[in-house]
């Protein structure tokens, strides 16, 4: 009874939170933005070095935002594999013996990695880039990891470590770079924007799909120890 | 110079971290000690800069608001730079003789605390209510992964309340931030507040900085979103302990105040600030009353946090609506708690650290006698509480005296009471840790004693927190500086 | 010559006070019994053998001390030093190995608080002096240790702390009033004073614990027999005569004429001399006698202060005869307490004699013709003579003053009829009766010595006083001689049944 | 009513429905899943409200993309640690008592 | 800045540094600690000592700078300073010099030494203040150094009565704390100055004014143990004796007495308080306590109990000689300061003294000690006497001077008071000393240790008679250029006439 009523009153209070917000949004839809950024940004964005404005937005004008979302990422990933286990690599019943997976998977492995070259590349001109790219990737190699494929360089060793700063330590030292150059930070040398844009999406891709793989490969699973795992 | 100062600031924290998530725990721990000489000298003459020549905005990228992010590098953000510089430099030579380097998940230690480091200078000094987003997020995730670390099961379950209460409170965060931008279409906080000086408030917007405020209270822990708190605080490692309470929960904090010191008179009422006020003052009171009733030495202290924090949001109340010289001196009071609380706080916690070393247990109990095998520790501990207690000359209490001073400058005499009381209960809990040790019990004899460096440590951030006050005239004089240019919004 | 009193007052006063020291070493026990009679010669060479009228200023002493000396002090300071030396002497046989030390302590503090209160005459330092003696001599009066003296200790330490309340209350007000630390100056203060009678009223209860005036003399008679005989004598002898002093240095008598006050002291001193006379005739012990005896006799003092009061034309006479009494009776108590402690030689003859000379300070005491008792009492006649006394209660005091005189003698008689019963036959120690025996011939020394000529109250030479007065002096005496005779012969005819 | 409006409207009732389920639910992978629920929403408003009159901005969309990738940076993280949490203790909820009703995990 | 400005902070250096060497000497280092102790306290001795010369001759020994905005931190040496400040230097070296006999060969000496410093560095900090905030930063240091003393022996009746002490001192400080930030948000940033602020003050802000006093004289008032905020006081007394003779004697209780000096001359002004019309209830409030505590103290057994109870008496003297409108009054109260250090301290190194001799607490073991420890009860008993207020010892000069000044003022109900207390005094100290004296030893002591030739420890003997020479000193010697009293008469004239 008192569930319920507690229930009650939290829907309640979500309803009128909703409510609120939309009535806000309402408000605030009725009124002009008193500064036009859109604007501001195509004017400049001779100056980003890339034609698409997400993009440049993301990797010239904001670009901060972005090396330490990466930050966040990577931090995620180094919490993630502090927890790993490494016996969990080699645990056989990891392994799907689904035969439609692995028939798939030999389709699909080439296909997905295509689709991830074209994603970053399209990050030029397009919606897309390097999250996406990577996330395509990291699905492959869960894919893989699925279908058996034994990959070494998950374990919790330097070189995981190394693929999960890459992107990040790539951004960051074309950050330092600028400033070496005598420039502002992160701010490219106009001729040098495009290709440099280019090697920290490619970096970025890796480094992306590799914490998201060690993400998925180091959640510790399968402990034969715990009965109640098993049982579940 | 500057710009050296800046990358100095923003970047290379962020290349200690890459360093040592490429080495294990040991050399890890000398790239940090060397990066910490390396921060602590950038912080230092990033202060000195602006105390010299007042606080500027900073384009990153050579993009300036609204387009690009900008910093706001003033006096009140170089304190906290290099309080931040301090407290974590402390901790992170604490932590490298107190963690032991034989557990595998260690080495992992290094990078989170860098990129906590990286992203606490981040909001330090952000302007862009974006990119404070991004940094408070860093500073989550890290700390989050800080409490986790080693993954006890006890620890899981902290770091998990934790993680989803700071999710949480970054999702109404951007929220509000959604509606800031929706709204004005920028931002910069400056940005917003220049639009602000010569336009009739729009409507609509004070859901906004409700919001945001709500969110980063949650954030901070403030009562009675506190609940979060004392688990994640208590059960962390001593130098994550503290860096967390001294040094995370200011973070959030720092961004609502900013908020609403610019935002706040156009966007808020007097009501919300009353009620802000009220609950800090529920949370100095709740606080101190759990934190009398805890049997567990860190969680004495963790609740100890949610009533220091409690003090902090008498900001919203004194500073609304009221006389310019009340605000202001409210605004000193508040600076001063964050950077006296932080010291103390981080003192307090690493000293329960050495004592829970040489004790074995992380009982109040079991401190019994302790107090005549390792009265450093419990010095730094009692230097530490004088400075919670608000008790003279610590920067504790100068920041209680401006309180008490605005407090009766604007006529709101309640939170006089507030003050008083909170000050009496906090005495009850330290002196309640002091009791136990001063017990003297023929039975426990036997105590580890750990090194002196340990010791020392804790005992300098005391030291400091008590010293504050008597400096405390010059630290805010930096922050009073005028800024070199104003930025454009 | 000012150095030579000067030093010669700070030696009186602080060669008791600092003979304590002696007492620091066990071994040095002997040193301290055999100094005791030395420590009062300082003062005696001082009393004798300088003029009144010097002083010594001693700016650093409290609120600023002054110390001198008049005619008045240098009676009393003449009495203070006598008694105090024989009692010394006395002391040096009588006394056991029994907490000597703290005894001989004691001894000095008393002397010295005795001495210095007879020649302090700031309020500072006089005050603090008469605590000292009265502190002190709590010392002397439970030094036996038993449950008895304890009992009279407490008493007397009451009794005396209210007293010395009393007369710091008194003393504040007074100077206050007077705007001056020097006691000269208290008397023409208290008189102007609104608050007179507060003031009189607290220095006459405070210095009445220590002159035994009646409802303030508990004390008395239970310290008396409880404490050391010599002790005994100087508390009778010489304390209580603190008392008397601190009322003539401080209370107004030449200056305003307190019809009131005077009646008031006239009826204590009534009640004083002839409701102990009756209290101590019941007496058992002899020491308890002579208290009783003490407050009698202290009772005739307090009659002619009273009429001092009531009179102030008459004070300076009175004054003058108040000194002699107190002088007299000071010298003659101390030898019948010095007697209380003898033992009885064995052979007849020597037994005799022995009486007869603990009998001579009685039967001076008595007003015995070429005693000075005899010398006392009639100038005590001449003072209180009515018609020479302008108030109204002049014409009680002659009446008065013989029944004092029967009760006294009445008193000396029943003492020795006590003494006769406990006195023990024995050899007494040498010292002891040297003491005893220097008591007794000063007692009756000062007969021949005494100043009698002040005020030109009674005629010089007076070795032979003319009839009338012989015949005044000797009638009380034979009707107490004679009523004594009756109760004896009363109680052996009731026995006799 | 444009569009974009309508999803910052709709972002709106997400946030609701996702508060509701992160503060009311106790199963963690629930919580998780409310939190994912709500972080959408936020973005549709985000994203929603500025473009509201049609025009774009890509500013938000970037913002958006920065979210997305936070957001899952931190679900990831917590889907790590709610696996080891319940492969530690057993338990699915923060709630202290061994695997509630609607905790059994599936 | 001149030397004169750092003299002030090097004497409070002196035992500020003292204490933190003292705290990171090892546990052993006995003779190490005891040099530093003595150095220091005798340095701090030299150092006072030019002070008292310079304020005489009107040196103008001053430091001070901005803490807070708004605030000022100034160290000051005046002859009201000076006046504490002699106390405390000169009652630490003796009391040093007895706490390193009284804790021979017990643990935590290094704590107790360092605490004991930081004390003594407080009440240095007290009396040099110069100003309200300053004063109370001082305050409250002194309160948390002397927790630790407190409960140095770590018993639960200890810790119980550290927790009391806490609980009254803290709320104390607190509300001084409120009083002192309203009475700054009122007049802004006050310096100590004599005459005081407000003789001519806004009569709009009076009754600010009167209710700022009574929540200083209520902060104040418990370090200073008026009634009813005394409780604390009794309880701590199961600190060690040297503790106690400093709480009772010079530090914390005086510290309370000597703000109310400060509060009612130099910031209120003795006239502008008397105006306000708080000085009467305040003088009655001390009279009250004086004669409570005495009728209380004559039911205690326990021998230090009845001290501190005297103690809460014996202080309130000085309060009811500045709540009296007049300059003698107020030098009887401000010489008392002095002379309740000394005497008290006589007491409570004695007391001590016969715990540690002979094991003796309660009053009825007392019998017959005077023989077993002739040195020990001749300074009790001079202190007792003092107390009493016997003349000529320090105490007499007390209650004269405080009684003439009373009739001055016309304020005669003072003198019953001070018969009456002195009454009670003897009442209860006369029975200690008739035990003491003149009962017979009982077979043996409770608890009796040796130590050759002198009747307990040398560090025992000699700081009771020292101060119970003093006690005699000071009273004999009154009169005297630069004895307490004269002193006391020095800054009540520059009080009166500023």
């Amino acid at each position: 009874m008192i569930r319920t009523l507690k229930t009650l009153a939290m829907v309640a209070a979500c309803v009128s939170f909703s409510g609120i917000l939309a009535l806000s949004i309402w408000t605030i839809a009725g009124q002009p933005a008193p500064v036009n950024l859109p604007q501001l940004l195509s004017e400049n964005m001779a100056r980003s070095g890339v034609e698409h404005p997400v993009t440049a937005v993301l990797l010239n004008f904001r670009s901060y935002d972005t090396l330490l979302e990466i930050g966040v990422l990577v931090i995620a990933g180094i919490a993630g594999i502090s927890m790993a286990k490494t016996a969990s690599l080699e645990d056989p019943e990891l392994r799907t013996s689904d035969s439609l997976l692995y028939g798939l998977q030999r389709w699909f492995v080439p296909l997905m990695l295509m689709l991830a070259g074209y994603l970053l590349w399209a990050g030029a001109h397009r919606p897309g880039g390097a999250f996406q790219a990577g996330a395509v990737l990291a699905a492959t190699g869960v894919l893989m990891r699925l279908g058996g494929v034994p990959m070494d360089f998950l374990r919790p060793g330097l070189l995981l470590r190394l693929g999960l700063v890459l992107g990040f330590t790539v951004f960051l030292l074309v950050a330092v770079a600028s400033v070496i150059g005598g420039d502002a930070f992160l701010a490219y040398p106009p001729e040098l924007t495009k290709p440099l844009i280019l090697i920290i999406e490619s970096v970025l891709t890796l480094s992306i799909a590799m914490v998201l793989l060690a993400l998925f490969v180091s959640a510790p699973v399968n402990d034969a120890e715990d009965p109640e795992e098993g049982s579940s | 110079m500057t710009l050296w100062l800046m990358a100095g600031l923003l970047f290379t924290p962020l290349a200690w971290a890459v360093l040592t998530l490429l080495t294990d725990f040991a050399w890890g721990r000398v790239v940090t000690w060397g990066g910490i000489v390396v921060q602590v000298l950038v912080s230092l003459g990033l202060w000195l800069a602006v105390s010299r020549d007042g606080g500027f905005y900073y384009g990153l990228g050579g993009w300036e608001a609204p387009l690009g992010i900008e910093l706001r590098v003033d006096g009140l953000a170089v304190t906290f730079v290099l309080l931040t510089a301090v407290v974590a430099s402390a901790c992170g030579f604490h932590a490298g003789v107190y963690i032991d380097p034989d557990k595998p998940w260690h080495r992992y230690f290094w990078p989170l605390f860098w990129f906590l480091w990286s992203g606490l200078n981040a909001v330090w000094l952000g302007g862009d209510l974006f990119n404070l987003y991004v940094g408070l997020e860093l500073i989550s995730l890290s700390a989050v992964g800080l409490v986790a670390l080693g993954g006890k099961a006890a620890a899981l379950r902290a770091s998990l309340r934790y993680l989803l209460a700071a999710l949480l409170g970054s999702l109404a965060y951007l929220l509000g931030v959604a509606l800031i931008y929706g709204q004005f279409g920028t931002l910069s906080i400056a940005g917003v507040v220049f639009w602000l000086e010569d336009h009739p408030v729009p409507a609509g917007s004070g859901l906004a900085l409700a919001l945001m405020v709500t969110g980063l209270a949650l954030k901070t822990a403030l009562f009675p979103l506190h609940r979060w708190l004392p688990p994640a605080h208590g059960i962390a490692q001593s130098p994550v302990s503290a860096l967390l309470s001294a040094l995370v929960v200011k973070a959030s904090f720092y961004i609502a105040a900013r908020l609403w010191l610019e935002l706040g008179e156009p966007l808020g009422n007097l009501a919300a600030a009353q009620l802000v006020g009220l609950l800090g003052s529920a949370a100095v009171v709740w606080g101190s009353w759990l934190a009398l009733r805890q049997s567990a030495l860190k969680q004495v202290v963790a609740y100890s946090s949610v009533a220091q924090i409690g003090y902090l949001f008498l900001l919203f109340p004194l500073t609304y609506s009221v006389s310019e010289s009340v605000s202001q001196q409210a605004q000193q009071g508040i600076t001063l708690q964050v950077i006296s609380h932080a010291l103390a706080k981080a003192a307090m916690f690493l000293a329960a650290g050495n004592l829970i070393l040489s004790t074995g247990s992380n009982r109040v109990d079991a401190l019994t006698g302790v107090s005549r095998f390792l009265p450093f520790s419990l010095f730094s501990f009692g230097l530490a509480g004088v400075s919670l207690m608000s008790l003279p000359p610590s920067g504790g209490f100068a920041a209680k005296w401006l309180l008490l001073q605005a407090s009766l400058g604007s006529g709101q005499w309640w939170w006089v009471l507030v003050l008083l009381t909170g000050g009496l209960l906090s005495a009850a809990y330290v002196f309640r840790i002091y009791r136990a040790s001063f017990l003297e019990n023929s039975e426990t004899d036997e105590f580890y004693h750990p090194s002196r460096s340990l010791e020392v440590i804790p005992m300098v951030l005391a030291l400091m927190a008590i010293g504050l006050g008597m400096v405390s005239e010059e630290v805010l004089s930096v922050m009073a500086l005028p800024f070199e240019e104003e930025g454009s919004p | 010559m000012i150095a030579f009193e000067s030093v010669l007052v700070l030696l009186a006063v602080g060669l008791p006070l600092l003979y304590p020291i002696l007492a620091l070493r066990a071994g040095w026990a002997r040193v301290l019994r055999y100094s005791m009679p030395v420590l009062p010669l300082p003062a005696l060479v001082l009393a004798l053998a300088t003029e009144p009228g010097w002083q010594l200023e001693l700016p650093w002493l409290l609120n600023g001390g002054l110390w001198a000396m008049d005619e008045l002090r240098r009676l009393f300071l003449l009495l203070t030093a006598v008694l105090w030396a024989v009692a010394g002497i006395y002391a040096v046989g009588y006394l056991g190995a029994h907490y000597l030390q703290r005894f001989c302590v004691f001894w000095g503090l008393t002397l010295a608080g005795n001495i210095g209160l007879t020649v302090a005459v700031d309020a500072g330092s006089f005050y603090s002096f008469f605590a000292l003696m009265t502190f002190a001599g709590y010392g002397l009066v439970v030094h036996e240790g038993t449950a008895e003296a304890s009992h009279a200790g407490r008493v007397y330490l009451v009794m005396a702390v209210l007293g010395e309340m009393a007369i710091l209350a008194g003393l504040l007000l007074a100077s206050a009033a007077a705007d001056s630390q020097m006691l000269s100056d208290l008397p023409p203060a208290i008189a102007e004073s609104p608050r007179r009678d507060l003031m009189m009223a607290l220095l006459v209860a405070g210095f009445g614990v220590k002159a035994g005036l009646p409802l303030l003399h508990f004390w008395l008679p239970l310290a008396h027999p409880v404490a050391p005989t010599p002790a005994s004598a100087v508390l009778s002898g010489a304390m209580i005569k603190a008392g008397l002093l601190g009322w003539l240095v401080t209370l107004p008598f030449g200056d305003i004429a307190l019809q009131g006050w005077g009646t008031l002291m006239l009826g204590a001193g009534a009640v004083g001399s002839i409701g102990a006379a009756v209290l101590g005739v019941c007496q058992q012990r002899p020491k308890a006698v002579l208290a009783y005896s003490s407050i009698s006799q202290m009772g005739l003092m307090v009659l002619m202060v009273g009429a001092a009061m009531a009179d102030s034309e008459r004070a300076p006479v009175l004054f003058s005869v108040i000194a002699l009494y107190a002088l007299h009776h000071g010298l003659a108590k101390g030898s019948l307490f010095l007697s209380a402690g003898m033992s009885l030689p064995a052979g007849r003859i020597r037994r005799a004699a022995v009486w007869l000379l603990i009998a001579l300070p009685g039967l001076s005491l008595a007003g015995l013709p070429f005693t000075s008792g005899a010398l006392a009492k009639l100038a005590m006649k001449e003072g209180l003579a009515e018609d020479k006394l302008d108030f109204a209660l002049g014409g009680y005091l002659s009446p008065l003053m013989t029944a004092g005189a029967v009760a006294t003698l009445l008193l000396v008689l029943r003492y020795f009829w006590t003494l006769s019963g406990t006195l023990q036959t024995g050899r007494n120690p040498p010292m002891l009766a040297a003491g005893w025996l220097m008591a007794i011939g000063v007692s009756l020394m000062a007969f021949w010595w005494m100043p009698w000529e002040v005020e030109g109250l009674v005629k010089s030479p007076l070795w032979l006083p003319a009839p009338y007065q012989l015949w005044a002096l000797i009638w009380p005496m034979l009707l107490a001689v004679a009523l004594a005779g009756l109760t004896l012969w009363a109680t052996r005819v009731v026995r006799h049944r | 009513m444009t569009a974009p409006l309508l999803y910052a409207l709709a972002g709106a009732i997400l946030c609701g429905i996702g508060l509701f389920g992160l503060l009311w639910l106790s199963h963690l992978l629930r919580k998780l899943v409310a939190f994912n629920i709500m972080g959408s929403g936020v973005f549709l408003v985000l994203v929603g409200l500025p473009q509201h009159q049609g025009g774009q901005d890509p500013v938000p969309q970037a913002l958006v993309l920065t979210g997305i990738v936070v957001a899952i940076a931190a679900t990831a993280l917590a889907v790590v640690l709610i696996r080891r949490y319940y492969h530690l203790s057993g338990l699915t909820s923060l709630t202290g008592e061994p695997a509630s009703r609607e905790g059994a995990p599936e | 800045m001149t030397l004169n400005a750092w003299i002030p902070v090097f004497a409070l250096m002196t035992s500020l540094v003292a204490a933190l060497v003292i705290f990171l000497l090892p546990e052993k280092g006995y003779r190490l600690r005891t040099t530093v102790n003595l150095g220091a306290a005798l340095v701090k001795l030299g150092l006072v000592v030019v002070m008292v010369w310079g304020v005489f001759r009107g040196v103008d020994y001053g430091l001070s700078f901005t803490m807070v905005p708004g605030v000022t931190f100034v160290l000051k040496a005046d002859a009201l300073s000076m006046m504490f400040a002699g106390l405390s230097a000169v009652l630490w070296l003796l009391t040093t010099i007895y706490a390193v006999g009284y804790l021979e060969d017990s643990p935590n000496r290094s704590r107790f030494f360092g605490f004991f410093s930081l004390c003594v560095a407080s009440t240095m900090g007290i009396a040099l203040a110069g100003n309200l905030f300053t004063f109370f930063l001082f305050y409250e240091m002194l309160t948390l150094s002397t927790y630790p003393l407190v409960v140095h022996r770590g018993t639960e009746k200890a810790l119980r009565a550290g927790r009391t002490y806490l609980i009254y001192t803290l709320s104390g400080g607190a509300v001084l704390l409120l009083a002192i930030a309203w009475l700054h948000g009122v007049a802004g940033d006050l310096p100590f100055r004599e005459g005081g602020h407000f003789i001519d003050a806004d009569p709009e802000i009076h009754r600010s004014l009167i209710l700022i006093f009574i929540l200083l004289v209520a902060g104040l008032g418990v370090k200073a143990a008026l009634f009813p905020l005394h409780g604390w006081l009794p309880q701590a007394m199961v600190a060690p004796a040297p503790v106690s003779a400093l709480l009772h004697a010079v530090a914390v209780v005086k510290a309370g007495a000597f703000g109310i000096v400060r509060v009612v001359y130099d910031i209120y002004g003795v006239e502008a308080s008397s105006a306000l019309g708080v000085l009467e209830p305040l003088a009655w409030l001390a009279a009250f306590t004086i004669l409570y505590a005495s009728v209380r103290a004559l039911s205690q057994v326990d021998l230090k109990r009845r001290l501190a109870f005297s103690t809460i008496s014996q202080v309130s003297y000085i309060i009811l000689g500045v709540s009296l409108f007049g300059p003698v009054a107020a030098a009887g109260g401000l010489v008392h300061l002095l002379h309740q250090g000394l005497m008290k301290i006589t007491l409570f190194f004695c007391a001590g003294n016969y715990a540690e001799t002979l094991g003796i607490h309660r009053i009825d073991e007392m019998d017959g000690v005077g023989r077993r420890m002739p040195g020990t009860s001749l300074a009790f008993t001079i202190g007792a006497f003092g107390m009493i207020g016997a003349p000529p010892l320090a105490g007499f000069i007390t209650k004269w001077v405080l009684g003439s000044g009373a009739l001055a003022a016309g304020m005669d109900w003072v003198i019953a008071v001070l018969v009456l207390s002195s009454l009670l005094n003897a009442a209860y100290f006369l029975p200690i000393l008739h035990r003491l004296w003149f009962r017979e030893p009982q077979a043996s002591w409770p608890e009796e240790r040796f130590w050759g030739r002198l009747e307990t420890s040398a560090w025992l003997f000699w700081p009771p008679l020292l101060t119970a020479v003093m006690t005699v000193m000071v009273g004999v010697l009154a009169s005297l250029p630069f004895s307490p009293l004269s002193w006391a008469e020095l800054i009540v004239l520059r009080e009166y006439s500023p």
